[in-house]
């Protein structure tokens, strides 16, 4: 190391320089997954992969009426010819179809809406940690606002509003999850905020964008990328309960939300194993959100996360 | 203390105030007014006239608006633009519904899902562990509604156990009342203790990696104290906050599980009154459900800071 | 009118077939306007084959039991629930109305009427004034007396500007209603129009107390006594001791709502609740399986409409029209969506429920590609968006089976589903394409009427055919029933083709409903009427159980 | 029979991802005699600590035990089954940890957790156990030991939870006390005052114990026997003397020679006569600051009154005080961090705005501000290169090939390997940490750094490296210092002028020798003499002083009236000191020192120390008792 040859002790300095400064950082840990979280991760892929080729692999058409009778039983006959794989819906349609079809429609649905509740939640809430004052307070009160009212009562009120269309059921979702995405980063702002690279950067004379940018949110990333798992889920189950008002996605599109409440009634009405015909959607939402859950309960687990703590909404 | 909990009462207060403005804009926004709600099909130009008229709805919105919040100051709810009945009266039994069905969820939620998630915390990896974050992440991984029907399907339809509908009244015998309450009670508890014992699990497990714990196992504490007495005590502000939001949920969201059983409760009231655009119904729901929401976080608040030594008796 | 009556046969002096087909066709829930479709086609008189019906019905009758309890699910309720019977729209409001309050004329199974708080009633010789002779001794609940002050009171809501009354237009020919004495109301109408009793006899239109403006609680002179009334939670009736007649035969009536269906098909089965209404046709099989309860499926005129508005793109081309009335498969519907409760239509509103009006002899469209290709063609169209609301069990499927047979013949048909509140101030009567549902109603010619005629508030498509509407005023005065029924003939034609240069109505009517519900075995006495649920909304004061 | 403790050939490793494992520890073996005091000593990452928690068969989640024995009374421990190891701790072995405020719980009270060990093994009942804690609060001399238990961890003192863990520890009586590091974050004085009673005890008790540390000059103080440790490997082991005046093994030199001189007059070389070019650089005039905004004049906390300081160019100014007497906020003020409340900062003779918002960006650049914690300093995102990239590019719009070059330049003037540009922080050690955060300072190419505290959190190895290249940049850049620290010895070698801080005022301030001689303030005598020294027995010497026994037995207590150090001072003159504020007196040119002592009296004092007034008589600051001066 040192090559001075001045100083109190330039004699020891040479001979000693075997003597490297100890490494005593830990061990980089990069983040592991267990086995849990590894069928977490197929599954989601497995779920991704279907919204995008969906259509094409389904056997028939979303919307296609295939027969005169409804609830036939998983591997019941299309007069037509053909088979279906987990029976027909009340409208005489392939479930597998649907399934199929719908992935596209909930997960994408799901994924973009909760990209933009990120949007808005994360830039609000990192403003208003950063710039602190009156905008804080205007936010955080429309924030509060928005909190304290169901979820439910906000979508049925902006839904009615507006009309159910995608784009709505988005923008709405998006905006009803963003104010708790708002508070987590408002959270996590503040508590960074404070750091001494920040001030550092402030001291530097930096802007407020790039503080928010390259100073604070890389350092929220993980934990809000833990959140975003969990909101994601909460967005689908949103939907679905959406659906039970009637305001979910619209026929003849597929969202398996829709999907469960259309056939619930089979569950009562149908005859022999036609009864399953909700049952298959809803594996659909279960295991794309406990898929995405295991993951999020691996990551949450390595970055140690303070993240329950804030992540309370 | 006090200033913190007075200050955040006077937050409460500017919220209470934001949502009346906020609901109020979007009750206004939906298509269609309670005249032609009402009125339906069959409604004719001279009939919505009339009504309106009746039911004061040809006065301008603000005035509307203004007229509300004053009669809301002085205590009167005013008036059902629906059905003509005063709001108290419809609110008034629904609201006591609704407390006692959430109440009840609360008393045995709380608890069971405290326990359970400790429970979790204090055996990480055992098959206890396993199961349970499994189990309730499953349950909190489909919709309410189909565990809801699905569970009327087998107790009432197939078994006949239980009534399927939550009809409760003054003259039932407790006997009955609790039987026609069995079910969705069952439902809510389910749905709310799954969240709650995966947030107790987490937070107990959160402060599992401070020094503090590392010197009770070198004290060689027990780990059930070392969760219990050392772990807990600073876990409890979070998890009181949990609780708190999913309480304000027992009263504002259950909406579903009172539609599928049938109980009177101020959920459904207020999604009637959205679909019938009865502003002033919509808003004292609304109201409502702010205060409690603000009423519950302050109280999570405090119960914080009183688990909180630093706060509780600063230097 | 009054009952024709006479030396008419009855069932007993007819074949042992006949007796069986007619028997079991009633114990199946067909209506005794199918029923006596099947003895006109036999060439008895409309007359004779109700007498005979009704003697039938007789046979199979029982004695009723007194006593119990009765609870009634229906599918809607909320905070706008009302006592009053002015405001009624909703179908819970008429159960309810119907338990508390009476009318003047009460209607029949098959559509004629009978005396209730009008012991007796009569018109002049064309028809333009009705006399109401009032029945003596009836008490309201709070014990005063029904008198003629108490029907002019009732009859003043629905008149004038401040009125808020939804049945305004039914009696709108009412000119003037006179108090004659005591006892004793005389109508002067503007015009001819012999169905004035049949019209009184619709739920708008029950008797209240004379001065009556709070309608927290119910006081009129019916069955039941208002116990207990919370507005989208339930209301209790107790039996009126000092009914006028026989009355109610239950102690006491529970009359709530469950709105999810599949919740209060679960409560019916599970026997929570005794009498549901709104039956979804899937359930049906379901039910009929379960033990201890049972389908109630009238036959009625209800039905489902796809509305082309007239006077915008697309509905202002008649073959665009066309093409949608060609690709229906109106057999489907009705096996598969309506699981057979129906019956299918022929995109004009009066079916064979309303009897002789109806016109049997008109050609039944039929599934044709061809054709529908066609006329698609030849409108240029190809694509329009349907805006749907749930506002019938079953119409969503329906929209969407079309949108399928739309795509074949290369119309691409966007369905947009909208929510159910606030469809009839925003949607219905304004989009360009939209759907509908209408109830039966009490006769032909108020059907056309409320819905078709040229200067009709509801006119769904904002149709305007003069001629349609000269027929109709027309044909109240007329009495001759082969005149009138090609007069009624030639308007199902108008509203379903027009005629060469005058387009039709631009409404496609698929299907006629039955009105389809649960009944428990338990309980006996419920009507046929098919202008409603249950023998439309009749059954509180005529349901017993028969485990007491 | 079996030796107290004896760790015979200890391995302990971790594993990477792959499985390979990582050793930590390579076969350790030392013994501890009953009532014997063995110190393990290396710098951080030589596997110390980790060797003093497998003493409790313990290590942190992903360590293992491949193989060796410990020991306690013959018995090895890592073989004994989960139960009998928990009985064992906190029963026969107890711990010290190193920073006592992390290690209570900040949810529990004292009492339970001085006690929570005893009871739970049924060694004492719970009275016994609050009996035995108030014993233990008596000898470690903490205040008001009656009703100490039933308060909370946040409401005393650091050096007073530091204590408290030794009570902790202590209360169920262990054979072998095991302690980590447990003066290292502390202050010079605090650290005298917890090593003391430290040895009190432990002596007291008659208890055998494991110091570990990276301070020789602190093992002197308290140990027997010594046990040098490095990477993970025993260099050399032996009774204290042999080791501290005759170490055989070169690692063991080294670490001698880190160890912190006295402060004393001409102790560092002074560079400023080299390139003597006066004029000032910075300056403060009567400057005040504080926290929680300003009430009529004044914030509501005052940290700092009236300051005068002057920096000359290319001078290096040493500011040193025990930790809250304000010297962090100073370098704050001049950085602007904080606004001052009163008075100015002055750069080449430009006035500067009071808050940094204001300030242009050439003047930014000009003062750059080192941060104590390099932890918190680097941006765990972002990799070196960007690190020191930004200010590059940021201030000199160096960007690209260039700016890589500079980057490469700035690492290799800091010493470090020019591959760390694409580390993150958090794949360094502390030191490198440490010249990364003075790295990135430099890659603006300031007028003056402000240095906070940057090597009170390192190793008496690693920090008088980072001092030898502080000294370096100075003479390489001509960069002006402003060093802070609690340490005097440090800021005394290589410093030109030392200002000296208390409680927020200036007590003494000049050139570096001045200074380091005779006539001392009270103050600065107090820290000179609470340095440590290598040699045994210098603990007991110092708690011979009176002075020291003054100063050490009292905490610094905030006033408005009089002389802040009145009720530490050993001269204090009772009805002045604590009335009037100090004069200040000009001993020499530019050597001030504020003190109601004339230079006369003071220097007399220096002379003959006994002469030193009421050294214990003198009573808490109330009962003024007046003196004949």
């Amino acid at each position: 190391m040192s090559d001075v040859t001045q100083g109190a002790d330039a004699e020891t300095d040479q001979d000693m320089s075997i003597y490297d400064e100890l490494h005593d950082a830990p061990p980089k840990k990069r983040l592991k997954l267990s086995w849990t979280g590894k069928i977490g991760v197929v599954i989601v892929i497995f779920w991704i992969v279907i919204a995008v080729i969906g259509p094409w692999v389904a056997p028939y058409d979303q919307a296609a009426i295939l027969d005169m009778d409804s609830y036939l039983p998983p591997g019941a006959e299309i007069d037509g010819g053909g088979t279906h794989w987990l029976g027909s819906d009340k409208n005489e349609r392939d479930i597998l179809s649907r399934v199929l079809w719908g992935a596209r429609m909930t997960v994408g649905i799901s994924v973009i809406a909760t990209l933009m509740a990120y949007l808005m939640g994360v830039t609000a809430g990192i403003a208003a940690a950063v710039k602190r004052g009156w905008t804080d307070m205007i936010l955080s009160r429309i924030n509060d606002a928005i909190l304290s009212l169901p979820t439910i009562m906000l979508g049925l009120l902006i839904v009615v509003a507006l009309g159910s269309s995608i784009p709505i059921l988005i923008g709405t979702a998006a905006i009803i999850y963003a104010s708790s995405v708002y508070r987590i980063a408002r959270a996590y702002g503040q508590e960074i905020m404070v750091m001494d690279y920040v001030e550092s950067a402030q001291a530097r004379g930096e802007t407020i964008w790039w503080i928010i940018f390259r100073e604070v949110l890389p350092n929220a990333a993980m934990p809000l990328a833990t959140d975003f798992g969990l909101r994601l889920v909460f967005v689908v189950l949103f939907i679905s309960s959406l659906s039970f008002l009637g305001l979910g996605i619209q026929p003849p599109n597929a969202d398996w939300g829709s999907m469960v409440r259309g056939n619930l009634e089979a569950m009562q009405f149908a005859e022999g194993w036609g009864i399953l015909a909700p049952i298959w959607p809803a594996l659909a939402i279960a295991s794309f959100t406990i898929a995405i859950n295991l993951i999020v309960d691996d990551v949450s687990a390595e970055s140690g996360g303070d993240l329950a703590k804030k992540m309370i909404s | 203390m006090q200033r913190m909990v007075i200050q955040r009462i006077l937050i409460g207060f500017v919220t209470l105030w934001v949502v009346s403005v906020l609901v109020f804009l979007m009750t206004n926004a939906l298509p269609g007014d309670v005249a032609q709600i009402v009125l339906g099909q069959s409604a004719t130009p001279e009939s919505l006239a009339a009504y309106r008229a009746e039911r004061g709805l040809d006065q301008p919105l603000l005035f509307q608006y203004f007229g509300w919040l004053g009669n809301m100051l002085s205590g009167d709810l005013g008036i059902s633009k629906a059905g003509g009945a005063t709001i108290s009266s419809l609110i008034g039994e629904r609201l006591k519904n609704t407390m006692v069905m959430a109440g009840i969820v609360a008393l045995i939620s709380v608890p069971l899902s405290v326990g359970l998630g400790l429970m979790a915390a204090m055996y990480p990896g055992t098959w206890i562990d396993k199961s349970l974050t499994f189990g309730t992440l499953a349950l909190i991984s489909v919709p309410e509604f189909f565990i809801a029907t699905f569970m009327v399907l087998i107790f009432a339809v197939q078994l006949g156990w239980l009534p399927s509908v939550a009809r409760v009244s003054a003259e039932q015998s407790y006997y009955d009342w609790w039987r026609s309450m069995a079910m969705p009670l069952l439902v809510l508890v389910i749905v709310v203790a799954a969240q709650m014992i995966r947030m107790t699990r987490a937070g107990i497990l959160n402060v599992m990696n401070s020094p503090y714990i590392e010197m009770a196992i070198l004290k060689g504490v027990r780990r059930k104290r070392i969760i219990l007495r050392h772990a807990f005590f600073n876990t409890i502000g979070p998890i009181v906050n949990v609780i708190a939001l999913n309480l304000a949920y027992l009263v504002s969201g259950v909406v579903i599980v009172e539609t599928i059983f049938a109980y009177p409760g101020l959920a459904k009231l207020m999604i009637d009154g959205v679909q019938t655009r009865d502003l002033p119904l919509v808003q004292a729901c609304a109201m409502i459900f702010c205060a409690t929401y603000v009423v519950l976080i302050i109280l999570a608040d405090v119960a914080a800071i009183l688990a909180n030594p630093r706060l509780r008796n600063p230097k | 009118m009054k009952n024709p009556k006479g030396d008419l046969p009855t069932i007993e002096n007819l074949s042992v077939t006949d007796q069986q087909t007619i028997q079991t066709g009633l114990k199946r829930g067909a209506t005794r306007r199918e029923v006596m479709g099947w003895l006109v086609a036999a060439g008895a008189t409309i007359a004779g084959a109700g007498s005979i019906v009704t003697s039938a019905t007789k046979v199979m009758a029982m004695t009723p039991k007194k006593g119990g309890k009765i609870t009634f699910a229906s599918d809607l309720h909320g905070p706008n629930d009302t006592l009053d019977p002015g405001l009624n729209t909703s179908t819970i409001d008429y159960s309810r109305g119907r338990s508390f309050y009476n009318s003047l004329c009460q209607i029949n199974d098959d559509l004629s009427t009978r005396p209730e708080l009008a012991e007796e009633y009569s018109a002049n010789a064309d028809n333009t004034e009705w006399t109401f002779k009032l029945r003596k001794g009836v008490k309201f609940h709070d014990g005063s007396d029904f008198t003629a002050d108490d029907v002019l009171y009732t009859m003043s809501r629905h008149y004038g500007e401040k009125s808020t009354s939804t049945a305004k237009p039914l009696v709108a020919d009412v000119k003037e209603w006179k108090k004659i004495d005591s006892h004793t109301v005389k109508a002067i109408l503007s015009g001819p129009n012999s169905d004035l009793p049949v019209i009184l006899g619709t739920p708008q239109f029950k008797m209240i107390k004379d001065g009556t403006t709070e309608f927290q609680t119910a006081n009129g002179t019916g069955p039941f006594r208002m116990k207990e009334f919370k507005p989208g939670v339930r209301s209790i009736g107790e039996r009126n001791t000092h009914y006028w007649r026989e009355g109610a035969h239950v102690d006491e009536i529970e009359i709530t709502a469950i709105t999810d269906k599949v919740a209060r098909t679960s409560a019916f089965l599970s026997g929570d609740i005794d009498l549901m209404q709104a039956l979804d046709p899937k359930a049906i099989r379901k039910v009929e399986s379960t033990d201890g309860v049972g389908v109630w499926s009238v036959a009625s005129g209800a039905y489902f409409g796809i509305c082309a508005m007239t006077h915008t793109a697309p509905g202002n081309n008649p073959d665009f029209v066309k093409a949608l009335q060609y690709i229906q498969r109106r057999k489907k519907i009705v096996k598969s969506i309506l699981k057979g409760q129906g019956t299918v239509g022929n995109d004009h509103p009066i079916n064979i429920a309303y009897g002789a009006d109806h016109c049997a002899e008109m050609v039944q469209k039929e599934h044709d590609l061809d054709k529908a290709k066609f006329h698609l063609k030849k409108s240029g169209i190809t694509s329009a968006e349907l805006n749907v609301a749930e506002v019938a069990p079953g119409i969503t499927d329906i929209t969407l089976l079309m949108q399928r047979e739309a795509g074949k013949i290369g119309l691409d048909l966007q369905i947009k589903k909208v929510p159910n509140d606030g469809y009839w101030g925003a949607v219905w009567m304004k989009t360009p394409l939209n759907v509908v549902t209408w109830n039966m109603r009490p006769t032909a010619n108020v059907m056309i009427n409320l819905a078709f005629a040229p200067d009709a508030p509801w006119n769904d498509t904002l149709w305007k055919s003069d001629k349609l509407g000269k027929i109709l005023t027309e044909v109240r005065g007329v009495s001759d029933p082969a005149k009138r029924h090609e007069m009624y003939c030639e308007m199902q034609k108008l509203i379903a083709e027009g005629t060469d240069g005058a387009p039709g109505s631009g409404m496609v009517i698929p299907a006629h409903r039955n009105y389809v519900d649960g009944k428990s075995d338990k309980i006996e006495g419920i009507g046929r009427m098919p202008l409603g649920s249950l023998g439309g909304y009749e059954w509180p004061e005529f349901a017993w159980r028969t485990d007491v | 029979m079996a030796e107290l403790f004896e760790i015979d050939n200890l391995q302990i490793q971790a594993r990477k991802e792959d499985g390979t494992p990582i050793p930590i520890v390579k076969g350790v073996s030392f013994k501890v005699k009953a009532g014997q005091v063995v110190a393990l000593i290396g710098e951080s990452g030589s596997g110390k600590s980790t060797i003093s928690m497998a003493t409790m068969a313990y290590c942190r989640p992903g360590l293992e035990f491949p193989g060796g024995e410990v020991r306690l009374h013959g018995e090895d421990v890592l073989s004994m089954d989960p139960q009998d190891q928990r009985e064992l701790r906190g029963n026969k072995v107890a711990y010290l940890a190193q920073s006592a405020a992390a290690t209570f719980n900040p949810a529990i009270t004292i009492g339970e957790q001085v006690t929570e060990a005893a009871v739970l093994h049924g060694t004492l009942t719970q009275e016994e156990a609050n009996k035995r804690a108030v014993e233990l609060y008596h000898a470690l001399e903490l205040p008001d030991p009656e009703r100490l238990g039933r308060r909370y961890p946040h409401q005393v003192s650091g050096g007073q939870l530091q204590r408290l863990m030794a009570a902790m520890a202590l209360v169920s009586r262990p054979d072998l006390l095991v302690l980590d590091e447990p003066t290292t974050a502390l202050d010079v004085t605090t650290q005298i005052e917890v090593l003391k009673a430290f040895k009190k005890v432990i002596q007291d008790e008659g208890s055998a114990a494991i110091y570990v540390t990276h301070d020789l000059a602190v093992v002197a103080q308290i140990a027997d026997h010594i046990v040098v440790l490095y990477s993970g490997e025993v260099q050399e082991q032996g009774p204290v003397e042999q080791i501290i005046n005759n170490p055989k093994h070169p690692y063991t030199k080294r670490l001698m020679a880190a160890v912190k001189p006295t402060p004393k007059a001409g102790m560092g070389e002074l560079l400023s006569d080299q390139h003597d070019r006066d004029e000032l650089n910075v300056e403060v005039k009567n400057m005040t600051a504080g926290y929680g905004g300003i009430v009529n004049g004044k914030p509501v906390i005052t940290v700092l009154r009236d300051i005068n300081v002057k920096i000359k160019n290319s001078h290096v100014v040493g500011v040193i005080g025990e930790s809250g007497c304000g010297k962090s906020t100073l370098a704050r003020v001049i950085a602007g961090l904080l606004p001052a409340a009163k008075g100015d900062v002055f750069l080449d003779g430009k006035k500067l705005e009071r808050s940094l918002k204001n300030r242009s960006q050439e003047e930014l650049q000009k003062i750059q501000f080192v941060y104590q914690m390099a932890d918190t300093a680097l941006n765990p995102r972002q990799v070196i290169g960007d690190i020191l990239g930004r200010p590059l590019e940021f201030y000199r719009g160096i960007k690209g090939r260039e700016r890589r070059e500079e980057v490469a330049k700035l690492l290799d003037l800091v010493e470090l390997p020019s591959d760390f540009e694409s580390r993150y922080p958090s794949e360094l050690s502390g030191g490198q940490k440490q010249r990364v955060n003075m790295a990135r300072a430099l890659a603006a190419n300031p007028e003056i750094m402000l240095c906070d505290e940057v090597t009170s959190a390192l190793d008496s190895i690693v920090s008088s490296n980072v001092i030898k290249l502080l000294k370096k940049l100075r003479d390489k850049t001509g960069v002006s210092f402003v060093f802070i620290s609690h340490d005097l010895s440090t800021v005394g070698s290589f410093a030109d002028e030392i200002v000296v801080l208390y409680a927020g005022r200036v007590v003494e301030q000049g050139p570096v020798d001045e200074v380091l001689a005779p006539p001392y303030h009270p103050y600065t005598r107090l820290l000179i003499s609470s340095v440590p020294e290598l040699r045994v027995g210098w603990l007991e010497d110092t708690m011979k002083k009176r002075e020291m026994a003054v100063g050490i037995a009292r905490g610094v207590e905030i006033t408005d009236t009089g002389c802040p150090f009145y009720n530490r001072c050993p001269i204090a003159i009772d009805g002045t000191c604590d009335r009037e504020v100090a004069p200040t007196r000009e001993p020499s040119p530019d050597h001030f020192i504020s003190c109601h002592r004339t230079m006369e009296e003071i220097k007399q004092i220096e002379e003959n120390p006994q002469q030193i007034l009421h050294g214990f008589e003198k009573p808490a600051p109330d009962g003024a008792k007046t003196v004949a001066t």
